[in-house]
């Protein structure tokens, strides 16, 4: 183990036409550490998510990737296509998934990079090709099984609700073996429970298959329940970084995002 | 025994273009054939057979051509292929016809290839393209002194043949080709191609064009204050010219055969036929119908003179001898042999006078 | 049953996709100026439930009615313009206008121009992010700048109903409860009846007062929210109270099939 | 109803979902090899064109049904294949060779033209191909030397091994192996990475790429297999219609290319070749039925267009998943049928998304 | 110099045309997001319309002009309601294939006239044949009066889709027909409304051809031309529609003249390409993508 860092943002900047979406934004994230972003909504979260996986390409700043071997790569030297085979998968804020294949499908998708077979020994199915396809079979299905889709297999992702789809997109991710996973708002759209689930997964990952995470949350239990370090970012700039406890206690974070925590019953009829 | 013939029956199939862009032709020539199958159908029979007429389209498009011919052989199993219309599309054919043993038999079309190079199988019945504007273009040129030649041509073999007549032409009166312009079928737009003869400024130009080509030619051209001499083939002598062109097509020349028939000046036995004909499919015969009629005239008689036991072979043999005398459409006499299959060579001139073709020069000979 | 003062009503609705069946029977009531809401776990049908109602999907068998008047299966377009306004899940922008004109559209049905200008600024007061971003395709906005716009074109259409399917999708913690804070407002200001479905029970059983609870398809609770909000299940399920003991268990079989 | 338990992954990869797949399929291809002595020929030629045409259509299939790319120029690939099959045919070379070398050069233009494919989209692709459509007609007609230009070349009779396979009959067999092996590569490529590849594609470029998914290259690839396939039916077509002309592979004979896999129905294999049948047996019914009809309508040139024009938009009006689509109805209807409720195919209400963003 | 302003002049004639037909293209593409094949065909309809008033019932130009226009936006509705809005929501591309369809249909019906369909006609525009002469330079008004009409047509659209709420709304259903709905827009209205405008500006484009390449039933397939154009400008803008049918018109014409045969009708595709190539999304086509 060369470093214990995996992924390190040094100053990173991105504008759109009038928006400077990420202002000078830099963290790394540790291997085997559950690494949360929060902040308020337009803050440049994503858009990090973006840049790391090289759908933008920053107007100032490098990400390093410090994969196997001891010279860091520079990740804004690699295709889109590359960034999947470097070990670094994600999930979409608003779910992208294929939308007209099973869910079976999705996750072998998903084994694309470790793809064997040449064209044509595809061509003829050769027996090697054969054992190829068994083999990503069992891999998508112990990922089936930690996320408890067997009932959804081979249903059409069309028809699956939003909460399924979630995890789908997870399993995914995760079918690619990746050494970094990114997720995004993972919880949106789950109630209690099923968040409470998603965090024992995020746990599993992190601790089973000790694969770190970077993630991008919004709802508070879930990011202290399984986050080592948390950066709260605000206006496309770092705030506040540190354990869960630090951030959520700095006031400029509750000032921009979290908002006073008092109880809901103000809300109620009659509660003036 | 020959597919196609039964003790009471005669399959006779024909291509024409329906719905392409000589669909103006097609339509009066399948009409002009129907008219003679059901004349003789009415009034008699061919040793003792009646005649049906298969008719596929091919909307001026060899590919359908060849598909229409496949199915007319393969499944209408027709003994003959009669009057089909178009260079391109009869060469397309042809083959398909051959491999069976079914004649070609005076396609409506005058290239050369219709009778070159020599097949058993192939009948022709008008002077060709080519051989009609080598004969016109050299005297043209005497009569208007004109200075500069250009063509314009459909860029097929159909077209072809008439820009091969005009270089002939050309070097018989021992001249250049100025400007050589060619479009494709089914084109409508010509600026591009007039703007280039005029910019050559010639003087006349050869018009390797057929309906609204020719049109289209000559009307851009008026536009443009472009005005040479026009010179057409057979292809383009139709009364269609005028009736669409109206008064801009005036003065322009045009190579044919037999006459389109101007029923207010035509004999009384051509304007008893072409009462039938309107009666039968209501519109006035053109030039085109008589075409279809006398193609198949031609094959009863020489139907008749192979007898009853008529074969590919029996029909070959007899057609080897025919000679057609004069009709009233004042088609020239025409002959057959084993080696000579272009009934005659024969053609003259017409110019459009208000609104009207008139002949202006007698039947030529190469 | 249904008496004067109810705005819509359901009455054994059962709605499906192809084979499967979403929805089975569910009869259900919206009064005036009430917030109603639906909860239920993932796929128990609540975005159907909508659906149905704004005539996006035609229920196989049951009847809606929104004022007295039947609006089973109408052309969603009819239905809207009757007066209710839907929320969809996953926000359904107009990517490739400008915001403004997303707020535009979402006052399409009205023709009083004024009412319009002034609901604009009301919607800007509320989000002063869509009056910075007002040339913006809001295809481009983020996850939650979208969900802001969506919920503000229905505060355009300016209903009488609004049905809100997960409002607080993405939104941060503050944005949540201030969007809770301003339906809130929009029922008790202008009277607008609302049906909310929302994953985040807390909130919605605060600030709704009268709730179903729907488990795969089928209505099994319905109550003011005080009670609801005392129930022990409801505590356990949606409120995530009292977390060890059942889920203790339940992880305690996960682990071991993951093995 | 038919229920499959799968009890292993090699049941999953497999062809054939189970014994019925098989006894069905076989029975085809039994019928298949049979048909030489069961239809006269001009029916057989038919049948030789329906497998040519299924050819072809596999290629765009995989194209546009599974990879998402539409081409609107896919007669160009036709006639590439055509015109080098023809020519080499004509120089002797012998029918395999030049029926390898007409695949790979269609395969090498359809590399060519899928380079748009990798910087634009939906309609802008679509324009794209049907302007090399155009181009590469032109250059057909322009190539005198070796096409022959306009007027068009005629295609000598296929020698394989000095035995002469131009008659209806052996040529059919010919058309009929080749068919099959095509349906098999494909078949394989679409359940092994390649075919998840394109149909990711298809779905989502975004997710596709971050999957590690490399468009350009798997766009290409998708362009030349289709090509390939293509200029194979063209070098067959070449034969079977023995003479061919440049107007043959015009926009025309593309949209109908196009017409034959949406009719099939978009995304199915059995697609390819149901539409294929539609093609070609529609002008026949059609030119069969107008004898039945007044003449004044039935001899009318326009009726064939008409009614072709009628029943495509009575398909995607009744059928918007084309002929496929339907055969699954009537098998489910026939697989549960006591118990087949009304409605289960009643058309949800369907709303689109815009597709300039994907 | 004269003949290059000759050549410029008629490319610019032909390219209005193009332009024309283009601009009804965008119309539709922009309303709904399909791309209707259909568009030439109404061309001819509309043109066939106007000669059929002319020559048959033997009204003045003008009148006949009008009520073919008139007849066409009510033809373009009526197609909406029978065709398109059954399948409303299918995929594009479906509805691509029908307005594929709808040609077919029109060339065949057409076609299908005894003595009518197969012949070719020329329309009596009373200007027919007229030329000005601005010094050596030949103006024929024909082509003048498309120069004008295309203008007028395109300023219009343009300003409805810009300003108008209609127009707007058109566009939202095209981009997210649900919302649309959630929204109350009449999507279905909006769509017959847009295919009946489509129509009108097809039958204008019909009767302004009409004496130039005359009317005859294969006449629509010069809207094969007119998608180059769309794509030049830069698909989904109407002056993009415009500006690419010049481009296209423009390069034809000097094509035609100076390089050899077959490059006049192979120009404009080549022009497509390069354009692709260098702008992906034409000339006026704003760049897309789709953020996650
Ligand atoms: N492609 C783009 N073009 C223009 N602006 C953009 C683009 N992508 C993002 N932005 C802007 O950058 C800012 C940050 O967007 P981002 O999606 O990163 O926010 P976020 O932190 O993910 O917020 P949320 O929690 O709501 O998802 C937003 O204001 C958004 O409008
Ligand atoms: N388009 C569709 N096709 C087929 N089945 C569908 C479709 N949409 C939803 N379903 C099914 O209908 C049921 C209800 O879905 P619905 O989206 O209403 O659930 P939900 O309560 O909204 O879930 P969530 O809280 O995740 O949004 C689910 O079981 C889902 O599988
Ligand atoms: C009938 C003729 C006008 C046909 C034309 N001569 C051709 O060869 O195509
Ligand atoms: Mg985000
Ligand atoms: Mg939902």
């Amino acid at each position: 183990m060369s470093s214990d860092v995996l992924l390190s943002a040094k100053d990173l900047s991105v504008r759109f036409g009038g928006v400077l979406a990420v202002n000078k934004v830099s963290f790394e994230v540790r291997r085997g550490e559950v690494f949360t972003l929060i902040g308020p909504n337009g803050a440049g979260k994503t858009t990090v998510f973006n840049l790391i996986s090289r759908i933008y390409t920053p107007t100032t700043g490098e990400i390093l990737w410090h994969g196997e071997g001891a010279a860091p790569i520079v990740l804004t030297e690699h295709a889109p296509h590359e960034i999947a085979a470097l070990g670094i998968a994600r999930t979409f804020q608003n779910i992208e998934l294929f939308e007209h294949a099973t869910v079976l499908h999705n996750l072998l998708i998903g084994r694309h990079t470790h793809r064997r077979t040449g064209f044509w020994s595809e061509v003829f199915f050769t027996p090697g090709t054969r054992r190829a396809e068994i083999e990503a079979r069992e891999k998508a299905e112990r990922v089936i099984e930690l996320l408890d889709l067997q009932h959804h297999r081979d249903a059409m992702v069309a028809g699956l609700p939003y909460g399924v789809r979630k995890v789908v997109e997870l399993a995914r991710a995760l079918c690619t073996e990746p050494k970094l996973l990114l997720l995004d708002e993972p919880s949106s759209g789950l109630n209690v429970e099923e968040t409470a689930d998603m965090a024992f997964w995020i746990q599993d990952i992190q601790q089973e298959l000790g694969i770190s995470v970077l993630m991008v949350e919004h709802d508070m239990s879930l990011v202290s329940k399984v986050s080592d370090r948390v950066l709260a970012m605000n206006m496309g700039e770092a705030l506040a970084s540190g354990s869960p406890r630090e951030v959520q206690s700095d006031v400029r974070v509750i000032e921009a995002y979290l908002g006073a925590v008092d109880d809901l019953s103000s809300l109620r009829r009659g509660a003036s | 025994q020959s597919q196609g013939v039964t003790k009471d029956e005669i399959r006779i199939g024909t291509i024409q273009d329906l719905s392409g862009p000589l669909a103006g032709f097609g339509k009066q020539a399948r009409n002009g054939m129907q008219l003679r199958v059901d004349e003789l159908n009415e009034q008699g029979n061919v040793n003792g057979r009646k005649l049906k007429l298969f008719v596929e389209d091919s909307g001026y498009d060899p590919k359908k051509a060849v598909l229409a011919a496949q199915k007319l052989v393969n499944q209408d199993k027709i003994f003959i292929m009669a009057g089909h219309i178009g260079t391109a599309q009869n060469m397309a054919a042809m083959p398909v016809q051959f491999e069976k043993n079914v004649v070609n038999f005076l396609p409506i079309t005058a290239a050369r290839e219709m009778y070159e190079p020599h097949h058993r199988l192939k009948y022709s019945f008008a002077a060709t393209y080519y051989d009609q504007i080598r004969l016109a273009l050299p005297k043209m040129i005497k009569e208007k002194g004109a200075k500069k030649v250009c063509t314009i041509y459909q860029d097929d073999e159909f077209g072809l043949e008439v820009q091969r007549g005009a270089e002939a032409g050309l070097k018989a009166a021992g001249m250049e080709l100025a400007e050589k312009t060619s479009y494709k079928r089914g084109a409508t737009d010509f600026s591009s191609q007039v703007a280039k003869m005029k910019a050559a400024n010639c003087d006349l130009v050869v018009l390797g064009t057929i309906i609204r080509e020719t049109i289209g030619t000559v009307g851009e051209a008026r536009k443009t204050g472009f005005n040479p001499t026009f010179l057409g083939s057979s292809a383009a002598y139709t009364d269609l010219i005028h009736k669409l062109g109206g008064k801009a097509m005036d003065g322009i020349y045009a190579t044919h055969t037999a006459q389109h028939p101007y029923l207010d000046e035509a004999s009384q036995p051509i304007r008893f036929w072409a009462n039938k004909y309107k009666t039968k499919f209501n519109e006035d015969p053109t030039v085109f119908s008589v075409y279809g009629y006398t193609i198949i005239d031609a094959f009863i008689k020489a139907a008749q003179k192979a007898g009853p036991n008529l074969t590919t072979d029996s029909f070959v043999k007899a057609m080897d001898t025919m000679t057609f005398e004069p009709d009233m459409f004042g088609a020239p006499k025409s002959t057959y042999t084993a080696t000579k299959r272009l009934g005659n060579d024969l053609s003259r001139l017409s110019q459009i006078v208000d609104g009207k073709w008139k002949v202006m020069s007698d039947y030529v000979a190469p | 049953m249904s008496d004067d003062n109810t705005v819509l009503q359901l009455l054994n609705v059962e709605s499906a996709y192809g084979p499967i069946k979403a929805i089975r029977g569910v009869s259900l009531k919206v009064r005036q100026g009430e917030i109603a809401t639906v909860l239920g776990s993932n796929g128990a049908g609540k975005t159907t439930i909508l659906k149905t109602i704004s005539g996006i999907i035609d229920p196989r068998k049951g009847s809606i009615e929104f004022e007295g008047r039947n609006i089973t299966a109408q052309d969603p377009a009819h239905i809207v313009q009757q007066g209710l306004c839907h929320v969809p899940e996953g926000r359904e922008v107009f990517p490739l206008l400008s915001v403004k004109d997303n707020l535009l559209m979402g006052a399409y049905t009205r023709s009083d121009r004024d009412g319009v200008a002034r609901d604009i600024e009301t919607v800007y007061a509320y989000f002063p992010i869509l009056r910075e971003r007002a040339t913006q395709h809001a295809g481009l906005l983020s996850g939650g700048q979208q969900q802001m716009l969506a919920i503000s074109r229905a505060i355009m259409a300016a209903p009488k109903l609004i049905l809100l399917d997960e409002p607080s999708l993405g939104l941060s913690p503050k944005l949540t409860r201030e969007i809770f804070e301003i339906v809130v407002r929009i029922n008790r200001e202008r009277g607008t009846t609302i049906l909310l479905v929302e994953q985040n029970a807390n909130m919605a059983l605060n600030a709704a007062d009268y709730g179903y609870v729907l488990e795969n398809g089928r209505i099994v609770m319905e109550d003011t929210c005080e009670r609801l909000r005392e129930k022990e299940d409801i505590k356990e399920f949606y409120l995530g109270l009292k977390d060890e003991g059942v889920r203790g268990e339940r992880r305690w079989k996960k682990k071991k099939t993951w093995r | 109803m038919r229920y499959i338990f799968k009890t292993s992954y090699a049941q999953d990869i497999a062809l054939a979902k189970h014994g019925g797949h098989l006894f069905w399929y076989g029975l085809l291809g039994a019928l298949l090899i049979a048909a030489p002595w069961l239809l006269p020929e001009y029916w057989l030629a038919q049948l030789t064109f329906v497998l040519i045409y299924g050819i072809v259509g596999l290629g765009l299939m995989l194209l546009a049904g599974f990879t998402g790319q539409f081409s609107i120029g896919h007669a160009a690939f036709l006639g590439t294949g055509a015109y080098t099959q023809a020519v080499l045919a004509n120089a002797g070379v012998p029918f395999p060779l030049a029926l390898a070398a007409a695949a790979a050069l269609s395969a090498a233009v359809g590399v060519v033209v899928g380079l748009p494919a990798l910087r634009v989209k939906g309609i802008y692709l679509g324009i794209a191909t049907l302007a090399f459509g155009f181009i590469v007609e032109e250059v057909f007609a322009r190539w005198e030397r070796v096409t022959g230009g306009n007027s068009g070349l005629h295609v000598k009779s296929p020698k394989l091994f000095g035995l002469d396979i131009s008659s209806g009959e052996s040529f059919y067999i010919v058309c009929l192996l080749v068919a099959v092996l095509c349906t098999f590569a494909i078949l394989n490529l679409l359940r092994s990475p390649t075919g998840r590849a394109f149909v990711a594609i298809r779905d989502s470029e975004i997710s596709a790429q971050s999957m590690g998914i490399h468009l350009a290259r798997y766009k290409t690839m998708s362009f030349a297999i289709s090509a390939a396939l293509a200029g194979l039916g063209g070098a067959l077509y070449a034969h079977k219609l023995s003479f061919i002309s440049p107007d043959q592979f015009n926009i025309l004979q593309s949209i109908d290319l196009l017409l034959m896999v949406v009719i099939g129905g978009l995304g199915s294999v059995h697609g390819a070749f149901l539409g294929a049948i539609f093609l070609i047996a529609m002008p026949q019914l059609i030119s069969l039925g107008k004898d039945w009809l007044p003449p004044v309508i039935g001899q009318a040139p326009g009726l064939q267009g008409l009614v072709y024009g009628l029943v495509l938009i009575g398909f995607v009006l009744f059928e918007p998943l084309g002929l496929y689509g339907r055969w699954l109805k009537v098998r489910t209807y026939l697989q549960l049928f006591p118990f087949y409720r009304k409605g289960l195919f009643k058309r949800q209400k369907a709303f689109t998304k815009s597709d300039r963003l994907r | 110099m004269l003949q290059i302003l000759q050549l410029l002049l008629s490319g610019i004639a032909q390219g209005c045309i193009y332009g024309l037909i283009a601009l009804g293209f965008v119309l539709i593409y922009k309303a709904t997001e399909t791309v209707s094949f259909a568009q030439g065909e109404l061309m001819m309809l509309g043109a066939f319309c106007a000669f059929a008033g002319m020559s048959m019932v033997g009204l003045p130009f003008w009148l006949a002009a009008l009520l073919a226009i008139a007849a066409m936006a009510a033809f373009g509705v009526l197609l909406e309601l029978v065709v398109i809005r059954p399948i409303l929501g299918q995929p594009q591309f479906s509805i691509v294939m029908l307005t594929i369809g709808i040609g077919y249909v029109a060339r065949g019906l057409i076609t299908m006239i005894p003595g009518i369909g197969t012949e070719t006609h020329s329309l009596a525009v009373p200007y027919k044949d007229e030329i000005w002469k601005l010094g050596a330079l030949v103006v024929n008004v024909e082509q003048a009066v498309i120069i004008v009409a295309t203008a007028i047509l395109c300023g219009l659209l343009y300003a409805m889709f810009r300003y108008s709420k209609l127009g707007i709304a058109m566009q939202a259903s095209s981009q997210n027909q649900l919302a649309a709905y959630y929204m109350g827009i009449p999507v279905k209205r909006l769509n017959g409304l847009v295919w009946g405008l489509a129509a009108a500006v097809a039958a204008i484009a019909g009767m302004l051809l009409a004496p130039i390449t005359f009317v005859h039933a294969n006449m629509g397939f010069i809207g094969l031309k007119a998608f180059p154009a769309a794509v030049v400008g830069g698909f989904g803008s109407l002056p993009g529609a415009i500006v690419g049918g010049l481009v296209i018109g423009i390069v034809e014409s000097f094509a035609g003249f100076y390089l050899p045969d077959g490059f006049k009708d192979t120009a404009p595709y080549i022009v497509v390409l390069v354009m692709l190539m260098v702008k992906p999304n034409g000339l006026f086509g704003e760049k897309l993508r789709k953020k996650v």
